[in-house]
């Protein structure tokens, strides 16, 4: 045992109910290194760094922590034992201030009564924030962030207890490019200072940027360990998902049909201000944009979601009154949403239960559901998307994220929408399951649906769009063509550096 | 009617008009409602009393925040229908020092002759004799069941205590069963439908209020008991007259709700007048059965 | 492109299929079957300590008992499905109590009248809870509260606080009669669990139910017309309140408006006892008919055992923690 | 990057610092304060009717009668949001009445042996509650719905379902005497809501209940010991009932089994008026003491005007439903 391993899990086994999450699987972290976990959706990789910050009890298997054996009762133990972790799932408390959230269980405070010190609190709170270079007022209630910001608190939440391990649970799903680097950068710092680090992700970028080994689990077990300079791309998909993928971008030339959706002057005070578009029949249009840029604001005053305050929507050449999501979707209009847990599960329920809900209307006849027709469109779909899952009855909560993603993908395939609103479709979808996704996004607009995509990965928006739209602090600042579209013209635009002309 | 608040927002004044503060505690009860209605026609008689009638629900600081705010308003006097016999010399004594005349009525306690005047019987009377007709009918032996209204209220425990007092001197008496059925009749039904499946014999079912005496009628009825069984209940509401008729209740207990209820307002009004008026005015209970039903009929006409 | 959809395919067939063991499915019933489990551990306890206890006679007494309650926890179950709560039921049956009786006199009208009084009048009360619900945004612990105490003051306003007696003998029927032996109120209380299991579970109605419960912002972006149901639903358990109170008015012969008091406290306990969350998304109708029955076999067993009233009190507080204890062992996480 | 950064900070300074036009701090101030200004409504409205309704007397007379079930309300607005519910406070109340009572007898005890053993008792239903609901993961509706029943019938069993008499005049003075002409519950209402606002909003125990209610999740994946707040919050509750308990007592000159009945729905309602959420996470003691002097106005001022009982009951239904209602056109989104 020559390396110098901050931590070793070895045989770590842990049973569901009905799921086998992890089979024996080991990871060794070298000290002062970004250690990276790769697998498909459902391979277990929560699960496991899991384990380790003491939510879950493993059935088998043990923990060396800085060469002594750590026996993780509580979350409480691993924090102090020098682990934290920013989890998968965004977790804050709404109506608390940033710095509360911050520091939620480690107030700083007088002895008497566990009287907190409000001042130190902001302070504590400000330089650290100082020190991470984030740009969010400690005092701002929780609930009043953007998702990338409560990302970002979650960020400085974890490296603020000062670990020597930090678990980062894909931490770049819900933030754009600025705000990723960003966070490399703090990585960065971290390691010189010796911090180690877990990495969970499936930007296949990130792994090279960032990283310098990699562990790759499939279908909870553990597959190998790898330098991440010594992995080629092709190599590290073949060990997640057992066969080769090749050419995930493979974007068919589709006919562009005539005008589907037209929005003219759309515009919601304080948010969004005289946007308009058109998307065609066939036409995959993206959004592309900084956090709180708008996008999804748009989206849903579209959608009839939000309400905006002036502007016209034409669909199919007719102006359209939406004035609320029904309308929409009477419309022939979908919208997957970009927070799935708030917006899109119905957690208690199953996952059959959970595709459903917009179409159930056309499974009625007489009154009553036709309930094997529902079973095996279900089943279709759940196939053709490779959703991971016992089956069709299990409760969606017990899904992972990505695969509870696919359901939700699945409930509009079900209403098959002529205009489809796509709010950062693959957040948290694996590589594998990312092509699937794509290839289907490419089918519906060879079938002649009109496609808009909201998404963060410039990649995404690179290879599905048509047509690009930038947005900069509520205003369309352009549109770029594919063939115009590139990075550097995409961040010019988003960062409000450079503004094109209107046509 | 709610839009005599106008009028009603004066009750304060000193306009000649003299305002009585009636704290019962239950309007719920079907005969203390019957006793209100004593007051109410009583009232109608009476030139220039207003009277304000408040329901404690059955909550003894309730009824004393009530009686507070009569305080308050500086009522010319009140009556009071205690929710507990313990609480309520605190209230009468509150009513001494604002010296505003409190007259107590139906409700007895040891104190009530601090009082200005108690209008009304002893409650362990009405259950004493109750049971003492019951034991006359079962010829001083036999299974007692008892259906207690809602546990820890003056007349549950007052009435209970004066059917055991009585059982207590027949050595071939005994409670068999007992069990509450809230004064509801609904619930005095299922109370009794569950005895009935239990098996033990039982003589006589001896209530607490004539509401759950008919709901026990009702289960024995349906179980083609209820010749076997000796129903009793308290109160002799009309309903209960009816079922006394058809000779299917054998015992109820007259109180006269009305009587004490004008009694009571009748001696409050003269004390607020200043008037001399009789510390206790004793309204005696009267038993009622089949033979003598027609009377108490006649009284609610 | 062909051969990568195959491979994905075979990879699905595996993860959608049966991994169950025995040990799971043990689980899956004890998940499912719990509280029923815990309802016949009730009944065999009974039994053991009265020999009366297991009789035909008994058992059908205990359900009919239980069938107004029963009804009332249906519709409390739907309601609470939807992350709402309905406290207006005792209330909503005493009103519909007199109201009903005083047009169920012999000789006046059809016996139709009274009912259909009845069950409209609950209807009125629960779209009126719905609508405040629904359009007005508020809280439903405050709205229904506000209902039954409402409600509660019109009951006694309307008979001036006095019972409504000589009801028809039609009318009597619906309370006291039976058919083939089994009580009307027993047969009335399957009907309405048929009817409510079937809306529930067959129909959208039910899905959206679920989905509202489950979480509502997502269902308004699902296109589910989130206020509408909602009106259904408290509707609905109004309607239910309207025929748990023509069946009480009916078996106790008089319209009462101190009826139904607290009923509303056994009817939620009878549907979270069955397995319905507060939290919403998650009820049955079965549990809730073995919820309520739990209810029925404990209140009837200590009558018959004799407990005194005060320790019957106490027992049943602890007995209903307990049985909702055991059934929770299943749901724990490792 | 530089340039980005500062962009960034423009937004997000105008996104949450001062873009407060005069119009939102209007707004802001209703936001806060709307159930303030119902209530002031309310006493002006009152003042207006009934000529006797403004004066010390009287105000003093609404704030001592509610603080009683005042002082439950901030208990059971602790529990509430922690997304709790108490429905056993009435019943601890009357439970802690009895045998609090009991040892206040003259010439018996110091006053301080009821006090303490009335607030120890309350403290430890509360602990009850809360260890069940924590540790054995129990809906707190189940539990604290037990312990009302439990702890009713318990208060009944301790007494035989008598009031007890006969305490000693020191042990009245909590509950009848005055300093300075303030009477005594007011006082102690006063440093509850002193001491509850202190500990819900300066110290890590409020954190924590607004961190438990507000996401659950989040508190547990920070480390916080949630169990052992819970009963905390619980206890806290259980203890506030108890000393309500003894003040009632006192007030009322007696040990009162069937006393409190209906108060946890007061303390409840109370809660909810004044904006705590039973969705949790949001809540004051402010507001709650506001929603406790809304019901007290209420009845208080129903009962001066001499409204019917039964008019008064369906006015409180309706004078509740409204005012939350106007309370929560605040919070409108445009
Ligand atoms: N609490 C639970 N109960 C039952 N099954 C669970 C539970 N948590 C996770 N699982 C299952 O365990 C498996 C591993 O899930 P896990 O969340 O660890 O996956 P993951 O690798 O993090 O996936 P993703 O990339 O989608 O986040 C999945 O099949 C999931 O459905
Ligand atoms: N911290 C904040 N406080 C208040 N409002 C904010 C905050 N952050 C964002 N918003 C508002 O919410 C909207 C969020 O933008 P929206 O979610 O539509 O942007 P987006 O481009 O989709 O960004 P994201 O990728 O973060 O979802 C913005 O228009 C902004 O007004
Ligand atoms: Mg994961
Ligand atoms: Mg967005």
């Amino acid at each position: 045992m020559s390396e110098d391993y901050v931590l070793e899990m070895i045989y770590i086994t842990k049973e569901f109910p009905g799921v086998k999450a992890l089979d024996g699987v080991q990871l060794k972290v070298k000290r002062g290194t970004v250690h990276a976990l790769m697998g498909e959706n459902g391979a277990g990789k929560s699960t496991l760094m899991k384990i380790l910050i003491g939510i879950y009890t493993p059935d088998r298997g043990k923990i060396i922590l800085d060469g002594e054996e750590l026996k993780v009762s509580t979350i409480k133990h691993a924090l102090d034992r020098g682990i934290s972790m920013i989890h998968q799932e965004l977790s804050p408390v709404p109506n608390m201030t940033v710095a509360e959230n911050i520091f939620l269980g480690r107030e700083p405070s007088y002895p008497f009564a566990g009287w907190v010190k409000m001042k130190e609190l902001v302070k504590k709170t400000r330089q650290l924030f100082e020190r991470l270079e984030i740009d969010i007022d400690p005092n701002a209630k929780m609930a009043d962030l953007s998702i990338a910001n409560m990302q970002m608190v979650e960020i400085a939440k974890a490296i603020s207890y000062h670990s020597k391990l930090i678990i980062m649970d894909e931490p770049t799903s819900a933030i754009t490019e600025k705000e990723v680097h960003h966070l490399f950068r703090i990585i960065r710092s971290l390691k010189k200072e010796g911090v180690s680090i877990i990495y969970i992700t499936h930007k296949m970028d990130e792994l090279e940027q960032i990283t310098d080994e990699v562990t790759v689990l499939r279908d909870g077990k553990y597959i190998g360990t790898k330098p991440s300079h010594q992995m080629t791309r092709d190599e590290l998909i073949q060990m997640m998902v057992g066969r080769e993928l090749n050419q995930i971008f493979h974007k068919p030339k589709v006919p562009i049909g005539e005008v589907a959706l037209s929005v003219q002057g759309l515009t919601k005070k304080g948010k969004f201000h005289d946007v308009s578009f058109e998307v065609r029949k066939g036409e995959i249009v993206g959004f592309a944009g900084l956090m709180g840029s708008g996008r999804t604001e748009v989206l849903e005053s579209v959608f009839g979601v939000a309400k905006p305050d002036a502007g016209d929507i034409y669909v199919h050449g007719k102006k359209a009154t939406i004035r609320s999501a029904r309308d929409a979707i009477r419309y022939g209009m979908g919208l997957l949403t970009e927070d799935r847990k708030l917006t899109g599960l119905f957690l208690p329920l199953s996952v059959e239960d959970n595709m459903i809900t917009v179409t159930v209307n056309q499974y009625t006849k007489a009154g009553f559901l036709q309930q094997r027709k529902i079973r095996e469109d279900c089943q279709r779909l759940a196939e053709q998307l490779s959703i991971k899952t016992p089956s069709l009855q299990q409760l969606i909560k017990y899904l992972s994220g990505g695969n509870q993603q696919k359901a939700l993908i699945a409930r509009w395939l079900l209403h098959n929408p002529d205009i489809l609103f796509l709010d950062e479709p693959t957040r948290g979808i694996d590589v594998g399951a990312k092509a699937e996704i794509y290839n289907l996004i490419f089918e519906l607009a060879k079938n002649g649906k009109a496609i808009v995509v909201v998404s963060s990965e410039m990649p995404e928006i690179l290879g599905l769009s048509d047509r690009v739209i930038v947005m900069h602090e509520g205003r369309k600042m352009g549109e770029l063509t594919r063939e115009e579209a590139t990075q550097e013209r995409i961040m010019q635009l988003a960062t409000g550096q450079l503004i094109e002309t209107k046509r | 009617g709610c839009n005599k608040q106008q009028e009603t927002a004066q009750s304060g004044d000193k306009s000649g008009k003299i305002v009585i503060g009636a704290a019962l505690p239950d309007f719920d009860d079907k005969w203390l409602s019957y006793l209100q209605d004593g007051m109410k026609e009583y009232a109608k008689t009476q030139k220039d009393v207003e009277v304000i009638y408040v329901d404690a629900m059955n909550d003894a600081n309730k009824q004393l925040s009530q009686v507070e705010n009569f305080i308050q308003q500086k009522v010319d006097a009140i009556v009071i229908i205690p929710v507990d016999t313990v609480s309520a010399p605190q209230m009468v004594e509150k009513a001494n020092q604002a010296n505003i005349p409190i007259v107590v009525v139906n409700r007895i306690f040891d104190g009530v002759d601090k009082a200005t005047a108690y209008v009304g019987s002893e409650s362990i009377k009405s259950g004493i004799m109750q049971m003492e007709e019951v034991a006359k009918m079962l010829g001083g032996k036999g299974n007692i069941a008892i259906m207690n209204g809602q546990m820890g209220h003056e007349a549950q425990i007052k009435r209970t205590e004066g059917n055991k007092q009585v059982i207590k001197k027949y050595p071939g008496m005994k409670v068999v069963l007992e069990g509450t059925a809230e004064w509801d009749r609904a619930k005095g039904m299922s109370l009794m439908e569950n005895w009935l499946q239990s098996g033990k014999k039982i003589d006589a079912v001896v209530a607490n209020n004539d509401e759950m005496a008919i709901g026990a009628i009702m289960a024995l009825e349906a179980a083609g008991k209820l010749n076997d069984v000796i129903v009793a209940g308290i109160d002799a509401t009309p309903d209960a007259l009816e079922y006394v008729k058809q000779g299917k209740l054998k015992v109820t207990v007259f109180q006269n709700a009305k009587g004490q209820g004008q009694g009571g307002l009748e001696v409050a009004i003269k004390a607020a007048k200043g008037e001399k008026v009789e510390k206790f005015n004793w309204i005696p209970y009267e038993l009622v059965t089949k033979d003598n039903v027609d009377e108490y009929v006649k009284k609610w006409q | 492109m062909e051969s990568q959809v195959s491979v994905t395919n075979k990879r699905e067939k595996a993860g959608v299929s049966s991994t169950a063991t025995s040990k799971d499915k043990l689980y899956r019933f004890f998940d499912r079957y719990g509280m029923l489990m815990i309802l016949i551990g009730l009944v065999i306890l009974m039994s053991i300590l009265s020999p009366t206890f297991f009789t035909t006679g008994n058992l059908l007494n205990i359900v009919r008992q239980m069938s107004v309650v029963g009804i009332v926890a249906i519709g409390v179950t739907i309601v609470i499905i939807t992350t709402g709560i309905d406290l207006s039921s005792g209330s909503v049956i005493a009103l519909v109590s007199v109201v009903a009786a005083s047009f169920a006199h012999p000789d006046t009208y059809p016996v139709i009248v009274p009912i259909l009084i009845g069950l409209g009048l609950g209807l009125l009360t629960g779209v009126i809870n719905g609508t405040i619900i629904s359009k007005a945004n508020i809280a439903p612990f405050i709205v229904t509260l506000g209902m039954m105490t409402a409600a509660r003051g019109a009951a006694l306003l309307f008979s001036d606080g006095r019972p409504i007696g000589n009801l028809s003998p039609s009318f009597l029927w619906i309370g006291q009669g039976d058919v083939l032996g089994i009580p009307v109120p027993i047969l009335i209380f399957a009907l309405v669990g048929v009817i409510s299991y079937i809306l529930l579970n067959k129909t959208k109605f039910g899905k959206y139910v679920y989905a509202i419960g489950g979480n509502e912002q997502a269902a308004v972006i699902a296109g589910v017309n989130v206020d509408k149901y909602k009106i259904f639903v408290y509707g609905y358990a109004g309607l239910l309140s309207g025929l748990a109170g023509v069946i009480l008015t009916s078996r106790i012969s008089s319209g009462q408006p101190t009826a139904g008091m607290m009923y509303e406290l056994d009817a939620i306990a009878a549907a979270v006892i069955g397995g319905t969350s507060l939290a919403g998304g998650i009820g049955t109708i079965g549990g809730t008919i073995v919820g309520a029955l739990i209810i029925g076999v404990m209140n009837n067993g200590l009558d018959l055992l004799n407990v005194s009233p005060y320790w019957q009190q106490i027992l049943k507080g602890v007995i209903i923690t307990v049985a909702v204890f055991i059934d929770s062992r299943k749901n724990r996480k490792s």
